[in-house]
């Protein structure tokens, strides 16, 4: 339990992590859904910013003033990546519902269920 | 360095390919498909090259940047890599079929996207398949899903979109929780390479490895589309361009699987993470897989959302073997990887050039349809008679191997299932067969069409054959896997 | 009824996670294996390895650049779906949808006009600069991207657009792609490897033009690539 | 003594090449006669040039790929093997002319004369099997290239009776594979070249569970009751598909596959010590009489043919299951004199259904005057399954018996008395009705079938009458069998 207390970044980035899912599952709404995804992606990237935390850790970034312990730059660098995957799969995913929308004039997806 | 710059081919020309598709479609059309065929010759050769290296000098490694793992990323080029080979080998014959079949299938000014998502897709999947790094891995994985979720989408047919959402939906989340696991590893052992992680994993919690090992377990299932987690293939394979449902089908639900395999060779390698309760899972899974995908393909008229169905009940003859744990029955799993890429293609691109020519797709419609394309129909009766694992073709050596790994394992009752699930399989695959071979024409106009074009009659027969080679000389593929798993079970006393 | 299955499920499933990630090795530590195992290398060599001041930014570009590689791939993938999806003959779509245009107050309009010109230097700032402060090509990028967004937004989008002629679009579009490509030959055949830099010997020189080349295709890649899926979804709707 | 010899291989090979230039040549009638005549004439020469040196205990073999370590496709021509295969080219040949006169007027011919080489290129596979492995890979593909010939009306009742074929045969086949699975876990071998490859070690109950698997599994092609009920319904398909079917190609595989098990996996001794021969013989023994029983009441003939042909396999099976030398001589020839026998009758049948249009019995009322020729083969074959002295059944039956006492069951020549009552039951009245009864409407003249049709009966005919009075002559199938039968019993 101790454990869980001092990894309260982490317990929250799951917990963020089930409430994006809960959205995906339980929301109707197309554009629900997505945003769901978007928590679920900003859950796991918190997560994994979190293991990169260095308590008092100052800016990965050399140079005048900076000082040790650095933060741990890889999480960061991980992530930048993982922001603009993030970035692609909602865009793509809009672009679908535009279409969605388009064609059969609703994005619900309990409307949607008799199209197919 | 053993396999000189070659893997950096592999791996690059197809993204910047893709990138040249759309500036050569702006200029020349036409020349796209040929374009894009032609990078995607070149990543063959060297993933030919690559295939050669490693079965004359054994596995090696690339470094990217020159940077040494862990610190960089490393391209590992071991025996699971030769997966290269197969996406290499259906993928530019389902380029060549795209060349003519796009024209029908794809509006004209997206045809420039299709080829660049398609050289995207393959070349996400080799870059997945070499990759010794699990961020690298989890980049390329969304490579190839990005596009395969967009390929879905390109015909732009009725309910393309919502197929598309679906597996979009789905893909994304198993894609955020792979990087989910992949995140938990990292904060256990500091690291990304996947061997360095093998060896650092021995010394942390097991409970946490637990969790990261679901993740990705349930992340890389429903890439693969295991029963209960399939929902999102049957319309997204059904309802792409053939071609696509080729790659799709034949390949990437087998990146889930690959996902596993690397799993696995890290966790055996670990030694100390009990994996019983997960091969159980997965065993139970495998079956319940076959069984269902066999009695949902049975009530299909459409022939690819049969064909669909079909690959889940394949996909669970590849996770019972590998849940079985046993030799015999990973060997059955892997060989299943490779040969069930080739059935699988053999029969969407089969369906696509009845498509093409007739214009159905159900069943009913398409009977008597062997007298008028005889070509393709033996190649569709060969896939499927293959698919079913009657001997002497490929499917039948990975069911033998499976049902030899149950019994080694010790669990009958999975060979049996397996085995009677093949019949099944055939329940509705001879209802195929019959409806080409032996019922009267529904539209007899259909016996007119002919033969389609040769650029998508040879990569059929090409398939149709390797169907039968591969199942006669198994061995070839073998040869590469056996000592492979051998050793990754090794650790385990396998 | 379904949603509080749902619920349940995902309650359940919470209490592993939680009871896993409360073992995983306590935050903020130096002595975690994250801290101890590779990234002490990046930390004390990066300056001399890759010549960054900006850790993040050497990660990105030296150790893990061909993540970074992989990285502009599935933006300009992003592109090409969307591209893909949305490009279509207008008969072909089905019932149209009503906009509803919000009109855009003369002040905004004035006010975005103004500034576009400061964001476009601070954007360059930041895609040359990442070496050695926050920033970097993708920041800098999608600042650009965002600027052309915002001026779509406020003034006639196809002024906005006249600005990028398909015919330049379609090689700005993969710059990112590209410029990876061609360092990273040039890599594989002056250093030996892909996405090798030069770190010491005769070519060190390179290194420096090689990196702004990178930095400035993901920048330039980056924001046309934001601007283009903008204006395909704009098209669109 | 052990040869590495290409034949074994080139024999089904070559009938698989000629199955695939059949389907090639399309609708080309001659050179469709051309390839199918000269493949089986070839394969006859191959086969038979094997004989002298198999006959003098040399085995030929070839080995090609590996599947699993130790076990791939494999050929391997010992007695046994040299006998069906013998059995299986000839009448090829024969029927292969007796197809071309037959399917004259069908459809799809180009896709008939090709599974029809195929089905015999698998029979000769599993006959030259080197081990279980390849044994099933014939099998299974035996299974998939006779249902196109099933179904070759394609009307809906053939349609449906290829279905209950697939359903009974594939699921047959998945018992084998089982079977040949665990074999191959327990025994880690395949081979059929010894005397048994399986210890009495592994236990009792998984041995007998293991044994019924395979019995099962060769069984439905064997056609044991209740494994049966395809054969009837195949029935539907054209006379020469059910001349090979029945006499030949399916049904003998099936038997086949239990000598094999019986002799080459389980081997002799294990049986005996497992005490499983009798049950077998049992359930042998209440299907030679339960199929005679059914035959007595069909009236159309090629139903009767067909559980008259249930009833006869059992007889193989019966040899197999008694576990004596003699016994199993009576089942390895009883394989030849069967085909025989079985196939002029369905030969016979086809003739009178292409001449006159007549299927059922009761409408044969003075056929044997019509049709004199056809109607005298039909009688030397029946005559044969009755026992009859000089004809083949005779010697078939003779050395069953002979084995039945010898294993001390008596009860077991009981029934292959009370076979032959029956046989002469139903057999006896249709010559009765041929050649004794004239219905008012009958027609005198001669009219016979062609050519085509009347001269591979009546060569069949001839080998019936030859192989009952020739039995004992150096080199005919028995001496053969013998060799088989002297392997198989450590002699």
């Amino acid at each position: 339990m101790e454990g869980l207390w001092n990894n309260i970044d982490y317990a929250a980035s799951v917990v963020l992590f089930l409430i994006g899912l809960y959205a995906v599952i339980a929301k109707g709404n197309l554009v629900k859904k997505l945003m769901g995804l978007n928590v679920m992606e900003t859950a796991v990237f918190a997560f994994v910013m979190a293991t990169g935390i260095v308590t008092g850790g100052d800016a990965p970034i050399l140079g005048a003033g900076a000082h040790e312990p650095f933060a741990n730059p890889l999480p960061q660098a991980l992530i930048l990546t993982g922001i603009v995957v993030a970035l692609s799969t909602t865009a793509l995913a809009l672009s679908l519902i535009i279409r969605i929308y388009e064609r059969h004039g609703t994005i619900e997806s309990e409307d949607l269920w008799g199209v197919e | 360095m053993a396999g000189g710059q070659w893997p950096a081919v592999l791996v690059i020309s197809p993204l910047v390919g893709a990138a040249l598709c759309l500036i050569v479609g702006r200029w020349a059309p036409r020349a796209v498909g040929y374009f894009a065929l032609g990078v995607f010759t070149l990543v063959s050769v060297a993933a030919g090259f690559i295939t050669y290296t490693v079965s004359a000098v054994g596995s090696f490694s690339y470094h990217m940047g020159g940077w040494q793992p862990p610190w960089g990323i490393e391209l590992r080029f071991d025996e699971f890599s030769v997966s290269i080979a197969v996406i290499c080998l259906v993928g530019w014959l389902a380029l060549m079929f795209s060349l003519h079949y796009v024209n029908h299938a794809v509006p004209e000014p997206r045809i420039p996207y299709y080829y660049a998502l398609f050289l995207l897709c393959l070349g996400g999947m080799n870059g997945f398949a070499v990759t010794g790094d699990v961020f690298n891995m989890f980049v390329f994985l969304e490579i190839l899903s990005l596009s395969g979720y967009a390929l879905v989408a390109i015909t732009g047919e009725r309910i393309a979109e919502l197929a598309a959402f679906k597996y979009l939906v789905m893909g994304a989340v198993s894609s955020l929780t792979i990087l989910f696991g992949i995140g938990f590893l990292y904060a256990l052992t500091g690291s990304l390479n996947m061997t360095d992680i093998a060896q650092r994993l021995s010394s942390v919690e097991p409970f946490p490895t637990g969790v990261a090992v679901a993740a990705l377990t349930l992340g890389f299932c429903v890439k693969a589309a295991l029963f209960p987690l399939h929902v999102w293939l049957p319309d997204a394979h059904a309802i792409a361009p053939s071609p696509v449902s080729a790659v799709l089908s034949g390949l990437v639900v087998k990146i889930g699987v690959l996902g596993m395999l690397r799993m696995y060779q890290v966790l055996y390698s670990a030694r100390t993470f009990d994996l019983g309760a997960l091969n159980t899972a997965l065993m139970w899974l495998g079956a319940i897989s076959i069984v269902m995908g066999a009695f949902f393909a049975m009530v299909q008229e459409d022939i690819k959302m049969m064909l669909a169905y079909s690959t889940i009940s394949n996909i669970g003859y590849i996770f019972m073997g590998l849940g079985l744990a046993s030799t015999f029955g990973i060997i059955g799993a892997t060989v299943h990887i490779f040969n069930h890429a080739i059935i699988k293609a053999t029969l969407f691109l089969g369906a696509g050039a009845l498509i093409y020519q007739t214009g159905y797709r159900d069943l009913r419609d398409l009977r008597g349809i062997a007298k008028a394309m005889p070509v393709t129909s033996a190649c569709i009766a060969v896939g499927a008679v293959s698919i079913v694992g009657i001997p002497p073709t490929a499917g039948f050596l990975c069911k033998w191997y499976i049902a030899l790994g149950a019994i080694e394992a010790g669990r009958i009752f999975f060979a049996i299932t397996l085995l009677f699930g093949a019949l099944l399989i055939f329940v509705y695959y001879i209802r195929m067969l019959n409806a080409f071979y032996f019922t009267p024409a529904t539209h007899p106009h259909l016996l007119q069409v002919g033969e389609v074009p040769m650029t998508m009659l040879i990569p059929i027969v090409i398939l149709a054959v390797l169907c039968l080679v591969m199942g006669i000389f198994g061995r070839i593929p073998l040869s590469f896997i056996e000592p492979a798993v051998i050793e990754m079970l090794a650790p385990v006393g396998g | 009824m379904r949603r509080a299955f749902v619920i349940a499920l995902l309650v359940l499933a919470s209490v592993p996670l939680l009871y896993g990630v409360g073992q995983l090795p306590p935050i903020g530590s130096t002595d975690n294996p994250t801290y101890t195992h590779v990234v002490p290398r990046y930390i004390q060599q990066a300056e001399e390895e890759a010549g960054a001041e900006n850790i993040v930014t050497a990660i990105i570009l030296n150790y893990r650049g061909y993540d970074t590689n992989g990285e502009v791939t599935v933006i300009f993938t992003a592109l090409v779906a969307v591209l893909g999806v949305l490009m279509i003959t207008r008969s072909d779509s089905g019932p149209s949808v009503p906009i509803s245009p919000v009109p855009v107050s003369p002040v905004t309009r004035f006010i975005v006009r103004t500034l576009s010109p400061f964001i476009l230097m601070f954007s360059v700032y930041m895609v040359l600069y990442g070496h050695s402060s926050p920033g970097g090509g993708f920041q800098g990028g999608t600042i650009v991207g965002a600027l052309l967004i915002v001026l779509s937004l406020v003034t006639e989008s196809a002024d906005v657009q006249r600005l990028l002629p398909p015919a330049v679009k379609v090689w700005l579009q993969p710059a990112a792609v590209l410029a990876f490509g061609v360092i990273g030959i040039a890599g594989l055949l002056l250093v030996g490897s892909y996405l090798a830099f030069p770190v010491e010997g005769d070519l060190v020189f390179l290194r420096v033009p090689w990196l702004t080349v990178i930095e400035v295709g993901i920048g330039v890649g980056g924001a046309v690539i934001v601007a283009s899926i903008f204006w395909a979804m704009e098209g669109s709707a | 003594m052990e040869v590495i010899d290409l034949r074994p291989m080139l024999a089904p090979a070559l009938s698989l090449a000629c199955g695939i230039i059949v389907f090639l040549v399309g609708d080309r009638p001659f050179w469709r006669r051309f390839w199918s005549l000269s493949a089986a004439t070839v394969k006859l020469v191959i086969v038979f040039s094997m004989l002298p040196g198999v006959l003098q205990g040399t085995v030929y073999r070839y080995s090609m790929i590996e599947f699993t370590p130790g076990i791939g496709l494999g050929f391997r021509v010992d007695a046994l093997g040299m006998f069906f295969s013998l059995v299986s080219s000839t009448l090829w040949l024969i029927t292969t002319f007796y197809a071309i006169g037959y399917m004259e007027h069908e459809h799809e011919r180009a896709r008939f004369f090709g599974f029809f080489a195929l089905c015999v290129s698998t029979t000769v596979g599993i006959a030259f099997a080197e081990n279980l492995l390849t044994l099933f890979l014939f099998y299974e593909m035996l299974t998939i290239c006779t249902y196109p010939l099933v179904v070759h009306e394609e009307t809906p009742e053939a349609m449906a009776a290829g279905r209950k074929y697939l359903v009974y045969t594939l699921i047959g086949g998945v018992f084998v594979l089982l079977g040949t699975a665990v074999t191959y876990q327990w025994a880690g071998t395949l081979s059929l070249a010894g005397r048994g490859i399986l210890d009495i070690s592994v236990g009792t109950q998984a041995l007998t569970l293991l044994f019924v698997s395979f019995v099962i599994g060769f069984g439905v092609k064997a056609a044991i009751m209740p494994l049966h009920g395809w054969l009837p319904s195949a029935m539907v398909a054209p006379a020469p598909v059910s001349a090979l079917l029945h006499a030949v190609a399916v049904v003998k595989a099936g038997a086949f596959g239990i000598l094999r098990i019986v002799f080459c996996v389980f081997g002799v001794e294990l049986l005996r010590d497992l005490g499983l021969g009798v049950w077998l013989a049992v359930a042998a023994s209440v299907t030679i009489v339960t199929a005679s029983l059914i035959a007595l009441t069909q009236d159309n003939f090629k139903r009767r043919l067909a559980y008259s042909t249930i009833s006869q396999l059992s007889y193989i099976v019966l040899g197999a299951a008694l576990l004596t030398p003699l016994a199993a001589l009576g089942a390895i020839v009883h394989i030849a004199n069967q085909a025989f026998q079985k196939i002029t009758m369905f030969f016979v049948a086809g003739a009178i259904q292409r001449t006159t249009g007549k299927t059922n019995i009761h409408e044969f009322a003075g056929i044997g005057f019509q049709m004199p020729y056809t109607m005298g083969a039909f009688t030397v074959a029946a005559l044969g399954f009755i026992g009859v002295p000089l004809t083949a059944g005779f010697v078939s039956k003779w050395y069953l018996s002979l084995g039945a006492m010898e294993s001390g069951d008596w009860i077991f020549v009981v029934v292959l008395i009370t076979s032959s009552i029956l046989n002469a039951a139903y057999w006896l009245p249709i010559i009765y009705m041929a050649f004794f009864k004239i219905s008012p409407g009958t027609h005198l003249r001669i009219k016979e079938a062609p050519l085509l049709l009347l001269l591979p009966t009546l060569v069949c005919a001839v080998y019936v009458i030859l192989l009952g009075s020739l039995a004992e002559v150096p080199g005919m199938p028995l001496s053969l069998a013998r060799t088989a039968v002297e392997y198989f019993f450590g002699q």
